[in-house]
């Protein structure tokens, strides 16, 4: 996130939230959204193909189809320029390549996105005459805006958004990605990306890479790795001969599970750390059994950037040991001595080498936490980035995209289009919610949402059994008749092992920089079995 | 400033304090069963009630403004006569079994009876509500024949979650809190967040899954971060015996800055996968096709043998890490630092876009 | 020999009340003339100077709550018609006989304070009042007298607890008619949040006749503390079961045997219950009290409403008691502990008296529980519910003996 | 006769007016069905729970069904000393039920209520809010013949 969660209870005077079903997937954050909302005036602005609880309270709601968002975008920033709603200065000032994007954006009217998104062209208009005049304006975006082989696009386009009314940099405003997992913003702060170290530095840096050499004594590789889903596709093809899965669990969270089946199977050895016998560890040569949250020290850094404490609390089931240790453990057996006292000495390595995160110790953490970047440990934090407008690369670059329609069109055999996503009562792939009794035993199947006019069609009554299928497959799933979906949309949770929805998915169509799955665009078709 | 005189002590309290402010401020302690920090105010307990020199009635310190020149008694006679008189009127429709109650010994009401020595009610003659305790969702209890009708629950299902799924039903004593239609919450707008759990001042409303399984005075309470979704709302781990019984919510800023006490219903209630008898207590090697168990030693060796095997025949990029968006920084860190200095290879990756 | 004299009933049943025509014959509206014309300060100088006081029960100089009234875009005025006090019929009587009296004299408070929004709460229980009412605003809309005040009248769900000023505001708001904790005062945060004066039907219509007449002249009225008439409404067992309309100065003897012609039926006086079914029990030997605020607050009793309630010699103070008790615990709204659970326990308790089931001690806790209502609920429903206890406990207090188990 | 929807509609614009759609239903049905509570929960912007604590707060609505008519007999202190209980079991007697319930046919409803305001003709009782006064047993079956 550019600014803070905080900023959304009290600051924003809109919100704009699309491709996020806050209240589900984020549901403190949606309860500030809704509190800004029903008792602070703030407007609200929801774009989702579901009819989401935020919808159901927003100024003015925008249905749109999956994938449609560049389109949709595009459409309000038309009407803002259009009617002069721009501001000016903060475009002349702060941005560069406005030309450009305008130039683009010119056909995309409101009336010329309507059948693209389904979204009719007065609503396009309300809803970019509320944001461009509501004071300051954040704009909220989850996996519903970035699974697409648009996603880098689409999040391109909110930024441009943002910059165009100058909602950057002030208290409330932004954008703000709303990230899913506890400590996934951790988890590329700290450089588990194929392509940078700590604090997003370049491997391909030469002078970023001496340094970890210099730090680490040992010679490092030059060349970007690969991204996830190119490891899979490259084990596909038998190129990719290990695969050390450290908690997480592709053979339910990846595209096309049966795709990722049969890469993990051509693997040579494929070693699992995790606290479960998840669906991937049932694939693995080695399963190392590690701890979970509350049997460890660390930190975790949230989706607005707050580094917070995680504090061990109990010991761990039986043999199980922290993954800290036991990754030391094998480096050292590897014949590179890895020791450490405990988390805060690891930290203390890490922030040596990593700008952002330099003035942020675990003494200051015990007073609440820190959001980078902290540079000194004289330094407050950074509750929002970009302050008056000053971008960290000199001027903020709005981008000229073009809508690209998603991959998988649907056709006369698979005329409806599967979006999936989460429950509120689940997380992820299930590993760990699946086995929590009281969110199992509220929720312990997983539905397909159909909208009633669908389902009247097809003969389907609520609470049916019916066959979902794509082109990868299909499974047997209990209908939801209801109209949180459009006619021409379903949608399922992937969070059930016994409905895997990423059996349905498909790995072909990934954003080109990102290299994300098109999870959210499936053609499929329903049927009552 | 404002100058106010409480219980013989003169004391400064800034511009728009309350008496109870003031009080808190001084380390005066007032009784309060429906005041709370975080709720919009509803002054409707009487327990906070003080004595100001002047006025005929008793003033609610929770919602008085503090005053220049006031003088205000906390415990005279009078205050401690109208406050039994209060508990014991709610002892009346509290069913008073605290040697089974999960609240025990961290219950307001108890503290209450107990620093003003009511060990019965003088009311309870007759009438009592009888409510049945069947809301059959297995994250919270509702036993209404515990609840003093504080309405912090209400005021924290509509403040802080938003979900504004309860509301008081009827009037007078027939008052009773409910949803629409007095139907269970699973009909409801309710989003199980348990928020009304975090601000009961009583066992009204108790979280199931912690039923039976430790007292607040039993359990240590661990500050940490919640394993779900980005948000990175703190909670507090309750332990006893070294096992994980329960969650309850920090409401400091400080220990909260995020969320401030509020979690979701994952937060709250889903933490016993911890204890669950399927997580993995032992390393496991694949031996035709079945997991065997094996010993540390076995296991890391193994490991340690075949990827530098792999490593040494098919060179470093055939062999790739996928690190984890629910570890800690450090293991982050150490993931991505095996994987460069040691397999020596970039292939470092997580499910940042899964 | 007293005499009644009209102010606020002046053209009761002298003109038709479906007429604004025969109102304004009557001389009705050139007081609101007369009041805009008059700067604001000057006419609350002119209202606070007739030390009018508030006739819904709290008795608040009415000049005095417009002027600590802020300045704001919106502000309201709010005319409560709730009355629920049970042998009340005062409001009903003077809007059936008069209703643009009370317009106007919302429409001059209206200036006074400088809104042009007034609302009149009217219970659920007139529903044919509130037809008329509305019948009232659409003439004098059309006759264009009220200029650019406007007036909504809004309907109560049964529900005593709405007569109090904040719980009538959230009423009108949509809400439980729940009473709000104070400060913040209505005149300074009332309806929606907005500066807004509650006043009562009889505090409104008699401020015509204070434009007109002069501050000066209303506080030479009656008792100068509380000046003007009081419209009273006779119940029970009075031979004249009327409303009536006296200088404040009347005493209660002369009200029960003159207005009301004495005891029905030839029997002897007991007690009388002033002011509504919250109000104080006053023996025969307090009668010749005014009935004043002030005078009736220093004999323990109240004004209040007005209501009259006599009872003669055959009455039983404590049957009477426990269903007063049954009424509160009834009308309790739930929100403040003493007062949600106080008026349960009350009733239970008079009943157990009632029934010859209590003893000495049911008395005391009685007595207990009386006393800590009385200054520790939330609102003056809960405050007020244990008067009529307390009274008749000390003027009556052999007939509580006499139930007692031996 | 108007549905629900149409009648709470035409409130909408009234703000806080939920009370008063809330007699303008019952005027039409004589009771607020759950359907009209949920109704004016969305029109006037508040939760359902809270829709039905307001229904269920005042003594005028009700969330349960009642008849075609509803007596209401006052019990307050001037009516009660006027005979008020001798006149309800007058009413029960003739309907064949208690306070509180409804007649077989639907047609009758028995309530309490407290003063309705018409202390000059104590006791009193309400027949769809018209008030009878100066009432005594003996003109019960009249007045119920009235009801037609």
């Amino acid at each position: 996130m550019t600014n803070s969660i905080g900023e959304l209870e009290k600051d924003a005077d809109c919100i704009f939230v699309i491709g996020s079903n806050t209240t589900e997937n984020h549901p403190v954050i949606g309860m500030k959204i809704k509190q800004n909302k029903l008792y602070n005036g703030a407007k609200l602005i929801v774009a989702d193909p579901r009819r989401t609880d935020l919808a159901e309270i927003a100024d003015v709601y925008m249905p749109h189809l999956p994938g449609s968002d560049v389109a949709l975008v595009n459409a309000l920033m038309n009407v803002i320029i259009s009617e002069g709603l721009a501001d000016q200065t903060f475009i002349e000032e702060h941005t560069e390549g406005y030309e450009a994007m305008a130039a683009i954006v010119e056909k995309y009217t409101p009336e010329y996105v309507e059948p693209i998104t389904g979204v009719p062209a007065e609503s396009i208009r309300a809803a970019a005459r509320i944001y461009a005049q509501s004071g300051n304006a954040a704009i909220c975006y989850a996996m519903g805006l970035t699974q697409h082989r648009t996603g880098t696009d689409n999040v391109k386009s909110v930024c441009n958004l943002a910059m165009l009314t100058g909602n950057i940099g002030r208290p409330g405003t932004g954008v703000d990605p709303l990230r899913g997992q506890n400590n996934v913003q951790g988890a590329c702060d700290m450089g588990a990306l194929p392509v940078v170290y700590t604090a997003y530095q370049a491997v391909t840096n030469e002078a970023v890479r001496t340094k970890f050499e210099q730090a680490w004594g040992v010679s490092l590789p030059a060349e970007n790795g690969l991204v996830l889903t190119e490891v899979i596709n490259k084990a596909h093809h038998g190129e990719m001969k290990a695969l050390y899965v450290f908690g997480e669990n592709p053979m339910m969270s990846d595209p096309d599970l049966q795709h990722v089946e049969e890469a993990l199977e051509k693997l040579d050895f494929l070693v699992v750390q995790d606290i479960f016998l998840t669906e991937t560890a049932k694939y693995a040569d080695v399963v190392l059994p590690g701890a979970c949250f509350a049997e460890k020290d660390g930190t975790f850094s949230n989706t607005e950037r707050r580094v917070q404490r995680v504090r061990k609390a109990v010991s761990t089931p039986g043999q199980a040991r922290a993954d800290w240790e036991i990754i030391c453990e094998i480096a050292t057996r590897m014949g590179y001595p890895m020791s450490y006292s405990g988390a805060e000495e690891i930290y203390e390595e890490m922030r040596a080498l990593t700008p952002s995160y330099a003035g942020i110790n675990y003494a200051r953490l015990e007073k609440g936490g820190l959001q980078w970047p902290c540079p000194t440990e004289e330094h407050p934090g950074t509750p929002f980035l970009h302050k008056d407008g000053n971008f960290s690369r000199g001027k903020g670059a709005f981008t000229a995209i073009d809508y690209i329609p998603p991959g998988e069109q649907p056709d006369e055999e698979y005329p409806l289009i599967l979006t999936t996503g989460r429950s509120l009562f689940h997380y992820h792939t299930g590993t760990m919610t699946r086995r929590a009794s009281a969110l199992d035993a509220h929720k312990p199947a997983a539905e397909l949402e159909i909208n009633p006019e669908t389902a009247a069609a097809k003969g389907i009554k609520d609470g049916d059994m019916v066959r979902i299928s794509t082109r990868r497959g299909g499974l047997d799933i209990k209908a939801k008749v209801s109209n949180i979906v459009a006619p021409q949309v379903v949608f399922m949770t992937f969070h059930f092992a016994e409905t895997a929805a990423n059996w349905l998915t498909s790995s072909e169509f990934l954003d080109p920089v990102a290299k994300i799955p098109e999870y959210k665009v499936s053609a499929c078709k329903v049927e009552k079995i | 400033m404002i100058t106010l005189t409480i219980n013989g002590r003169e004391i400064q309290t800034p511009k728009g304090s309350t008496v109870l402010d003031a009080c808190q401020a001084a380390g005066i302690p007032i009784p309060t069963l429906c005041y709370d920090p975080d709720l919009r105010l509803a002054g409707s307990c009487r327990m906070c009630l003080v004595e100001v020199k002047g006025r005929p009635l008793f003033v609610a310190s929770c919602v008085a403004p503090a005053e220049n020149g006031m003088v205000v008694e906390t415990e005279s006679p009078a205050i401690v006569e109208a406050r039994k008189v209060t508990l014991e009127l709610l002892a009346a429709r509290h069913d008073f079994n605290c040697q089974v109650c999960e609240k025990n010994g961290d219950c307001k009401f108890q503290d209450y009876c107990y620093q003003y020595g009511i060990k019965e009610s003088r009311f309870e003659d007759g009438g009592r509500h009888v409510y049945p305790i069947d809301d059959p969702n297995p994250f919270l209890e509702r036993d209404y024949n515990k609840c003093i009708m504080c309405t912090r629950c209400v005021r924290a299902c509509e403040d802080i979650t938003v979900a504004r799924a309860i509301n008081v039903k009827n009037r007078g004593h027939n008052a009773k809190i409910s949803t629409a239609f007095d139907g269970d919450l699973a009909d409801s707008p309710c989003v199980f967040c348990g928020q009304c759990v975090m601000v009961c001042p009583v066992g009204a409303l108790t979280s199931k899954v912690s039923a039976g399984l430790g007292r607040s005075y039993e359990v240590d309470k661990v500050l940490t971060t919640c394993t779900y979704c980005g948000t990175g709302c703190t909670l507090e781990l309750n332990v006893k015996d070294d096992k994980v019984v329960g969650v309850t919510s920090n409401r400091t800023l400080e220990g909260s800055p995020v969320n401030k006490g509020a979690l979701c219903v994952k937060g709250r209630f889903g933490w016993d996968f911890i204890n669950s008898p399927d997580r993995l207590t032992t390393p496991l090697i694949k031996e035709n096709g079945e997991f065997r168990e094996a010993s540390w030693d076995e296991a890391l060796d193994l490991v340690a043998k075949r990827l530098g095997d792999i490593k040494a025949q098919h060179g470093p990029d055939t062999i790739a890490m996928f690190s984890s968006a629910r570890v800690t920084n450090e293991e982050n860190y150490l993931a991505q630092k095996f994987t460069r200095a040691v397999l020596g290879t970039n292939n470092v990756d997580h499910c940042a876009r899964l | 020999m007293a005499k009644e004299m009209r102010i606020v009933l002046r053209n009761a049943d002298q003109i038709n009340p479906e007429k604004i025509e025969d109102y304004l014959q009557a001389g009705g509206y050139k007081a609101l003339e007369k009041a805009r014309s008059m700067s604001r300060q000057d006419l609350i100088a002119e209202v606070k100077k007739s030390n009018l006081r508030g006739r819904g029960g709290a008795g608040f100089n009415a000049g005095m709550k417009w002027s600590f009234v802020p300045e704001a875009p919106v502000k309201y005025v709010v005319c409560n018609l709730d009355e629920g006090e049970p042998g009340t019929y005062k409001d009903r009587t003077i809007v059936e006989k008069d209703p643009q009296r009370l317009l106007e004299g919302m429409a001059i408070c209206g200036h006074a304070i400088n809104s042009n929004q007034g609302y009149i709460y009217c219970r659920g229980e007139y529903p044919y009042v509130v037809d008329l009412l509305r019948r009232a605003i659409d003439q004098a809309r059309d006759n264009g007298v009220l200029g650019d005040f406007d007036i909504e009248v809004r309907m109560g769900g049964g529900a005593y607890v709405c007569g109090e000023e904040t719980a009538l505001i959230e009423s009108i708001e949509g809400h439980r008619g729940e009473p709000r904790f104070k400060p913040p005062f209505p005149g300074v945060s009332g309806l929606w949040a907005k500066p807004t004066v509650v006043n009562n039907v009889e505090t409104f219509a008699n401020l015509p006749d204070i434009v007109m007449q002069g501050g000066e002249w209303f506080a030479s009225i009656g008792t100068p503390s509380y000046p003007g008439t009081k419209v009273l409404t006779l119940t029970g067992d009075v031979v004249n079961r009327i409303p009536i309309e006296v200088p404040t100065n009347t005493t209660i003897r002369e009200v029960i045997f003159e207005f009301g012609g004495g005891i029905r039926g030839g029997k002897k006086f007991k007690a009388v219950q002033i002011g509504g079914t919250s109000g104080g029990f006053i023996p025969e030997s307090l009668l010749d009290t005014p009935i004043d605020a002030d005078s009736m607050r220093n004999i323990g009793a109240t004004l209040g409403t007005g209501a009259v309630l006599v009872m003669d010699e055959t009455r039983d103070i404590v049957d009477i008691v426990t269903r007063i008790s049954k009424f509160f615990e009834h009308e309790s709204c739930g929100k403040c502990n003493p007062c949600r659970e106080g008026t349960f326990r009350a009733y239970e308790i008079m009943k157990k008296i009632n029934n010859g089931q209590a003893a000495p001690a049911d008395l005391d806790k009685l007595a207990l529980l009386s006393r800590v209502m009385t200054k520790a609920c939330l609102c003056g429903l809960g405050q007020a519910a244990p008067g009529p206890i307390l009274t008749t406990m000390e003027h009556f207090n052999s007939e509580y003996q006499a139930r007692l188990q031996i | 006769m108007a549905t629900i929807q149409d009648i709470i509609t035409s409130y909408k614009d009234k703000p806080g007016g939920i009370i008063e759609a809330y007699h303008a239903v019952q005027r039409e049905y004589n009771y607020l069905p759950e359907e009209a509570v949920e109704f004016a929960a969305q029109v006037f912007g508040i939760s359902a729970a809270q829709a039905f604590g307001v229904a269920t707060f005042y003594s005028y609505l009700s969330v349960a069904k009642r008849g075609q008519y509803i007596i209401r007999m006052c019990e307050s202190a001037p009516c009660h000393i006027a005979g008020a209980d001798i006149l309800i079991k007058a009413f029960e007697d003739a309907l064949g039920i208690k306070v509180g319930e409804t007649t077989a046919d639907g047609k009758f409803t028995l309530e309490l209520t407290e003063c309705v305001g018409q202390c000059q003709g104590t006791p009193v009782i309400t027949i769809n809010s018209i008030p009878y006064i100066d009432m005594n047993p003996e003109q019960v079956p009249t007045v119920l013949a009235l009801c037609q």
